[in-house]
């Protein structure tokens, strides 16, 4: 396959022009009728591709093995897990977790914790620790996503755990490999974070555990989600590594890690459609575009 | 033969199905059950539970 | 096409399983809960309750 390093920047802008975006629809609907889907398929349109809005929630559901395979199973096994959904929401109000007045993405915390048993007892009370507050992070960021709160649940779940389970061995790697990419693009940087002290602090939990839930606006961060679903964690490197780049000139100026810190964590809000484009696009650089085109 | 291997299929899931309905109504069970001692705690102790006791009325706000 | 037919039963058996799984994690809570009131509703009024409610130690082995 030609390089084109261009490639998914035109997909991008023409995504949103609307031609570009109406080839790869109609490929991702003519793969949406194969029954049983093509997982590996899918996953592939979705590196590749951004998922048009309208599907991005049932391939997902798919790729997550929220719904299975076989699209006549879909009703059987929806319904499954709406049940599954509401038998724990309702022993959770019987036992008195949770009321009217709990926040949902607390609801859907508990049932986690219940479903995986380490809900905590009743009288021990103790303030939600880091493993909670990734975990609230990324439910408020999926609620923004998904209307639907047994979708919205499920979806929480099944990402949480893909997530631990596929790429739990990669994480403690993810800062190296973000510090070598940085020393290919911009080591003047690099430099600067190693000078300052910082590059040990970076805000690696808010970029890598919590898949950039809290720090780009859904719009932007469900992009990222649909490589990280499809099964890339690589991404999140490169979503860090032209954050990094992006402000540059800022962080060039900064001295005090904490300012940097402090900065990185609440980055402006205004230009990371950009910044996600541009992550992408230096993701297929150094990692090659997936094969078997759609 | 494949008429063979649905029908397994089929057996499959209805046993999982009664499991889980048996497993459903045990549940109900317990739930009501609660529910009662519930109400019955709060009747003949209703200042002390509050006091001493995990109030069964304030767990959620805990996480907060 | 077999396996195709397998496959799909065997995803539709997961899902119901998994229905079930959580079933039983609630069923276990409910269960730890309701002990753990009982005990409390005997410290807290060992003669009333005893006396006024139906007794607490006879009742979770009916349901178990």
């Amino acid at each position: 396959m030609a390089d084109d390093p261009q490639r998914n920047f035109r997909s991008a802008y023409y995504e949103k022009v609307g031609f570009r975006g109406v080839e790869e629809k109609k490929s991702l609907e003519i793969l949406l009728k194969d029954n049983p889907l093509d997982l590996e398929k899918l996953s592939t349109f979705s590196q590749r591709f951004p998922l048009p809005s309208m599907y991005r929630i049932h391939v997902w559901k798919v790729l997550l093995g929220i719904l299975p395979p076989h699209s006549d199973s879909h009703a059987l096994v929806g319904g499954y897990r709406k049940e599954q959904y509401e038998d724990i929401v309702e022993a959770l109000e019987v036992m008195r977790y949770i009321n009217t007045s709990t926040p949902s993405t607390h609801i859907y915390l508990r049932m986690f914790q219940l479903e995986n048993q380490v809900l905590p007892r009743c009288s021990e009370t103790s303030p939600p620790d880091e493993e909670n507050e990734d975990f609230l992070s990324i439910s408020r960021a999926m609620e923004e996503i998904v209307d639907d709160r047994v979708d919205c649940y499920w979806l929480i779940k099944c990402f949480i755990s893909q997530f631990h389970t596929k790429f739990g061995d990669s994480m403690p790697h993810l800062p190296k490999s973000l510090e070598h990419y940085l020393s290919q693009e911009e080591p003047r940087l690099l430099n600067h974070l190693k000078v300052c002290g910082v590059l040990a602090q970076l805000p690696y939990g808010l970029w890598f555990r919590r898949c950039f839930a809290g720090c780009l606006p859904e719009s932007s961060l469900q992009r990222v989600w649909d490589k990280v679903i499809s099964g890339s964690c690589k991404i999140l490197v490169f979503v860090a590594l032209e954050i990094l780049l992006s402000y540059k000139i800022i962080l060039m100026g900064i001295s005090r890690p904490d300012g940097m810190v402090k900065f990185l964590s609440n980055i402006p809000q205004e230009n990371t459609d950009a910044i996600v484009t541009k992550a992408i696009d230096l993701w297929h650089k150094y990692c090659g575009n997936p094969v078997h085109a759609v | 033969f494949l008429e063979d291997v649905k029908c397994q299929a089929k057996a499959e899931l209805q046993a999982s199905d009664s499991r889980y309905r048996a497993q459903r109504r045990i549940t109900q069970l317990l739930q009501t059950e609660l529910l009662q001692l519930y109400s019955q705690v709060e009747v003949e102790a209703p200042t002390s539970s509050t006091a001493t006791s995990s109030p069964p009325g304030g767990r959620a706000d805990t996480i907060t």
